[in-house]
């Protein structure tokens, strides 16, 4: 056991941080959602050039064969900068598709594109009820020469409206809920038969919806049994999401201290008092949590006992789910009027986790895992 | 000892709801039941249409328009305008301004202004709050000086709610900088034509703008627009604030959503079932519920026991419905989201370009649930946040 | 809607918590919980001159025709004496039967007694795995002669160690858990066919295992349908638990509040710790809820709309059971160590409590029954 | 960064559970797990079991039986322990005045005490808490004079826990009545047999006699039972605290006892059913077990990082340790109490008079939980109560 990183990890963490201290402050940020796609193309150029691109992905195509911990050290300096680029929805997600699903040619392909940020992906894998639940598709693909016809219709697709191409999920067999039948399906963006309303989210990051209608899609891996990948890479996000949640409850908890050390009512600083601290301490706790928890799903993130994996995961976004709540009321709540506003930086990190809370599976959806599935120790 | 309504009481209270929900547009009480908000002219509509009917400002003096009310009937008459949606007359004229030139104005600025506020002829903003001075409001700093017939006003004040939409403005100045905190604080009142004063919108976290900056800039106003005594502006204050006892807890706007929460339930699904079918999901809202019902009882204790305590001497428990009404509140926003699952995240500006999330994507009710949230963080931090009100409780009950 | 009360339940409220004041000490309780029955036969005396004991029966058999109220003022009061005697017992629990289920013959041969102080009563109705659900009932009832013939194990039977009869749910038909086919049987603890087990409580009260093997009894009402009967008793009897929990969590808040003011640790008043003081606000809040549930009980404890009575007095319940946790371990937290020890009161009122919540149901199992039954508003 | 144990980690962790699960009697390590308590006579053989193999005072310097382990040793040996029922050795003895000992006493002091302490051939008590003085530990009145080649103590202690089997107790005293409150204390070691020393039990209320109150009326000790300097016991008291960084949480007693309730939890029914089979209790047990497991984790990364952090100098999270631990640790008992239902009631004194519920009715879990839901409520108020870790924390990330 050994808590410390590496001479590489350091490295990276220390050239992440910097570029977040340096480049991501309120304001630029403020201009950053003002561009194109609600985010800075100039940035992503950044990130390319760092590395942080290929940051996971193997040697073999480009990538610098980073495992979860460099993941994590990535986005938690951005949940620290609320970065707003699509870097969980291609390099984690989409990423994470083609690295565990896809063929060794389609890799070859594709990766080297994301490598140099050419290439934008987003999964859609959201559908109008099926809440977080992975196997609940009725989008379909069917067969037709070498690839597949996609219809239907995705919800609340993470980076859907800028990306180049779509990763779907689809049925080619079995009921609505069966966890067999599902595919993963790369979609060209501008294929015709897609069409997206892209729009940004509470948290100022973009989302979509995304209809298929007759879009034409290749298969990633098994195109009826690819229910363990999704999974696999969902939980994967859910771990990175942790990291970056850490990153924000921190600078929540940081301005929230140093606002208890400056703002000044009935005459001494709002820290002296006596009830603003212990809650100040509670909100330490709970980050305290998180980031044992977020260790936790990222050790636990790349294991092949994908029933641990989960049930760590599960757990791991439950802590995190509630710590992000009570650290982001809170933060509020010690700060009063001032955090209701929007010129004001405490407010959106607020915003951002209780967009994670919903991500991939609220605290409730994850606590269910949990409990039914044995016990933790 | 009898906890049943009187059949007076009941009468009163079908005679209220059919007038509620057959005067009141309905599609303003959708939007007010759904959260949504109400434009200026739909604000105004629903309050002309309660004072042509006698029903915008019961609690002021008879003579005044208002009622002479038993506590329960006021009980039921704010619980029945929630349950239904109907917007409460605005605030700043009826509960604050209202009030508090009827108890310490003279007979002149009662004939000016009461009748005009009561009809919302004329918007009042409040002029209280100032960028140092929260929860610590006798710290404010905004001055007014006597300069011959007039009052001179310079400082700032914020969070001052719909000030966009304002037409005069009470504002809390220093008029004695030597004395002590409280004392030498006086009321004021201003029009917000008046030149020298600017206003400069907030933007919430909801994305919305409700409050505002107030600037005073060399601000003259006449001398007679000072209500009540020179210096004790701080009494009109506390009589304001002390002064809506019962309502604060929103009861009836927490039953109304509780039931919608019911309704939305049973149309959002998890693994093909409803989530009104969850257990969890049931027994967290029968744990607000139950909240709800004990806060509902309280309130009607309170309201009971009014006449067992001196004006402006609430009861300790008072307190406690800013507490639990306010928690109540904000527990219904989670349920909310909690329906609408991964469709809490879609923000569409409306096209008031007002910075509101109106439109949506996925359900229709799923557009406010997060805007509401975040927005609704507010009710425990205004009005005496739920600290102050601790300290005020502790006072009561230990003494220090 | 009038919260005073009436000229008579005045009067009633003065003389009981007078009663209680000037003969129930925490000094004259401890001799009382020595003496036989772990009880004062002198207090019972005292009770039966007052009209405690024939409170809630009609005027027609020597009683007072009191309600639901009128119990409460007496159960708050005995709440804040933590009184030990068979009250709820006798005069709710095995009253409540008599009085909702027995025929006008029996009632006139039992009420006077009870009244009189000379007939204590108890209600046998949890077994092994029943937990609260007073419809699983494997205790059987055979029919025989004018009478039946009882058999099987009930547990924890409140003051089932000194009842002079044994009011006892038992089938005379259906499956265990079913809704029909059960009744209550009167039957003499003294019959060859009865075996008693007592014991004291935590909270220092009494209960008994008891057993029946072929013990005669006989039927109070419907000897195939009193479950109606008794989940209304119990509810009668939850009501009268919450107005006791009430007179509890009173004192409780009153020590805590006064051991505030007169503590000193660093220099001052643990009460001027700003921390403490808004907890002590906090167990307030819970006190008022409680009183306010309380009321919502007594109010529609005799209601004869069952729905509507069961999901106020579970309501309740779940509320009583909230704020007296939340209540007895603030008290004992506020106070630190002298809280832990027997020779102070708090910790006497919190064991109490402890037991209130576990008797007649759980905090969850009521909040279950208020989820699944439609809606308060 | 690597998070799983090395194989050598791995191996230790396996030698120790051999051991633990082969050496200790399983009678001993039944009771332990089922929340009952031991007698003088279990602990005792216990203790010298584990001392006879070199494992009652890892934490000691190697000279006088330390081990010298990694933290990450330390951890597994506590977490062995527990997770196995082994009884901790006597924390008096080996976290306490052993330590002391060796960290401030004379070569005789450490010869004459320590190996005893080690084997539990004497049986040490804590002479510190006064009724006067609870969380305001340094406002002590207890007082010690020199006179001649004695001390004379006078006063009184409370909460001296199992004093009734103790020989010796070390006693902080004030030694300089003129100095400032943390100043002029000295730590003092006394024969339990001096005359003078009187005892009076403290029933709890969980019925059991765990403590006691400790007078001393004129004790007469030799001078050279002082350990450390004259007037500076506030540094061995303050060591004496600091000692145990790790193992306060409790870890591995809770994660045995989580498993222990998930056992009992399919043994008891409603409405036919296990408990286990209930979605809500599943649930509350699944919250608990995520607290603990980042609790765990948190306690690793502490240990891991103690190297960052001077001695004396604790990283603010360990107080989270002690915060976390103790909400775990009652959190438990109340899932005991909720699995036996309506058998947490009967309280069956035991044989052995002392006021405990051994036997009962029910199943036989049933009689601990109640009794062990009282007592821990100890748990968030000794060792430093949770509102003193909260100023501790508090103190650290803000500075006030």
């Amino acid at each position: 056991m050994d808590f410390d990183f590496s001479e590489d990890q350091r490295l990276l963490k220390d050239s992440v941080d910097r570029l977040v201290a340096d480049r991501y402050g309120f304001e630029s940020r403020k201009g950053f959602a003002k561009q194109a796609n609600g985010w800075s193309a100039e940035m992503w150029a950044q990130y390319a050039e760092l590395g942080l691109l290929g940051l996971p992905f193997s040697e073999d195509h480009g990538g610098f064969g980073g495992g979860a911990i460099e993941t994590g050290l990535v986005m938690e300096a951005f949940g620290r900068g609320l970065v707003l680029e699509p870097y969980l929805a291609t390099v984690v997600l989409g990423g994470g598709i083609i690295r565990h699903g896809a063929s060794a040619e389609q890799q070859e392909e594709l990766v080297p594109q994301i490598v140099a940020g050419d290439l934008k992906l987003a999964l859609a894998h959201v559908e109008r009820h099926s809440r977080w639940n992975l196997n609940d598709v009725a989008v379909t693909a069917k067969a037709d020469g070498s690839g597949y016809v996609i219809n239907g219709e995705k919800s609340v697709v993470l980076h859907g409206d800028c990306a180049d191409k779509l990763l779907v999920t689809a049925r080619t067999g079995g009921a609505q809920r069966d966890a067999g039948g599902i595919g993963v399906f790369l979609v060209d963006a501008s294929d015709a038969g897609v069409s997206r309303k892209g729009y940004p989210t509470q948290d100022g990051l973009r989302a979509a919806e995304v209809s298929f209608a007759n879009a034409r899609g290749v298969a990633i891996g098994d195109a009826g049994g690819a229910l363990p990948v999704v999974s696999r890479v969902v939980d994967e996000a859910i771990a990175a999401l942790c990291s970056e949640a850490v990153g924000g409850m921190g600078e929540m908890l940081a301005i929230t201290v140093d606002y208890m050390k400056q703002r000044k009512q009935f005459g001494r600083a709002i820290g002296e008092f006596q009830v603003l601290q212990h809650r100040a301490v509670d909100m330490f706790a709970a980050l305290e949590g998180a980031k044992s928890m977020a260790m936790l799903a990222t050790m636990m993130a790349t294991s092949d006992d994908a029933k641990a994996r989960r049930q760590a995961i599960s757990a791991a976004k439950v802590q995190i789910g509630k710590s992000g709540k009570h650290i982001g009321e809170e933060a509020v709540q010690l700060h009063g009027g001032i955090a209701m506003t929007m010129e004001y930086k405490v407010g959106h990190y607020f915003k951002r986790m209780t967009m994670i809370e919903q991500m991939f599976g609220s605290t409730d959806h994850h606590l269910a895992y949990v409990a039914n599935s044995g016990g933790m120790f | 000892m009898d906890l049943s309504f009187t059949p007076e009481e009941v009468a009163f209270r079908q005679e209220l709801r059919t007038f509620f929900t057959t005067a009141i547009p309905q599609s303003i009480r959708t939007k007010v039941l759904e959260g949504q908000h109400l434009t200026k002219e739909e604000i105004i509509t629903a309050q002309r249409i309660l004072n042509a009917n006698g029903l915008a400002v019961p609690n002021w003096p008879v003579e005044w328009g208002g009622k002479d009310w038993s506590p329960v009937q006021v009980y039921i008459y704010q619980d029945e305008m929630q349950l239904n949606g109907v917007p409460s007359p605005l605030a700043f004229n009826t509960s604050m301004v209202g009030p508090v030139i009827a108890q310490f104005g003279t007979d002149a600025q009662k004939k000016r202004y009461l009748a005009e506020a009561a009809n919302l002829d004329v918007w009042w903003c409040q002029g209280f709050s100032e960028p140092g001075a929260g929860s610590d409001l006798a710290s404010l700093r905004t001055k007014a000086e006597r300069v011959g017939d007039t009052w001179v006003i310079n400082g700032q004040k914020t969070w001052t709610t719909l000030a966009q939409h304002a037409d005069w403005i009470f504002v809390l100045c220093r008029t004695d900088p030597t004395a002590k905190k409280q004392e030498g604080i006086s009321f004021i009142l201003a029009d917000m034509k008046t030149p020298g004063i600017t206003r400069r919108p907030i933007q919430t976290i909801d994305g919305g703008h409700e409050v505002n900056e107030i600037f005073f800039d060399n601000v003259v106003v006449p001398a007679e627009n000072l209500v009540g005594e020179l210096h004790r502006g701080w009494d009109c204050a506390k009589f304001l604030l002390g002064n809506e006892r019962t309502g604060i807890a929103r009861v009836g706007t927490s039953k109304a959503r509780l039931k919608r929460i019911r309704e939305l339930a049973a149309l959002e699904f998890e693994g093909g079932t409803p989530l009104i079918e969850s257990e969890k999901f049931r027994e967290k809202l029968a744990a607000v519920e139950i909240e709800l019902k004990a806060l509902e009882m309280t309130q009607l204790r309170i309201v009971a026991d009014e006449k067992n305590h001196a004006k402006g001497k609430p009861n300790p428990a008072s307190s406690i419905l800013k507490l639990k009404g306010s928690t109540i509140q904000q527990a219904t926003t989670e349920l909310m989201m909690e329906i609408v699952g991964p469709y809490v995240m879609p923000f569409a500006e409306s096209d008031e370009g007002d910075g509101r999330n109106e439109t949506g994507y996925g359900p229709e009710y799923a557009a406010g649930t997060g805007p509401t949230y975040f927005n609704w963080r507010k009710i425990s931090i205004y009005g005496g946040s739920n600290e102050i009100q601790r300290n005020i409780v502790a006072k009561a009950i230990l003494g220090f």
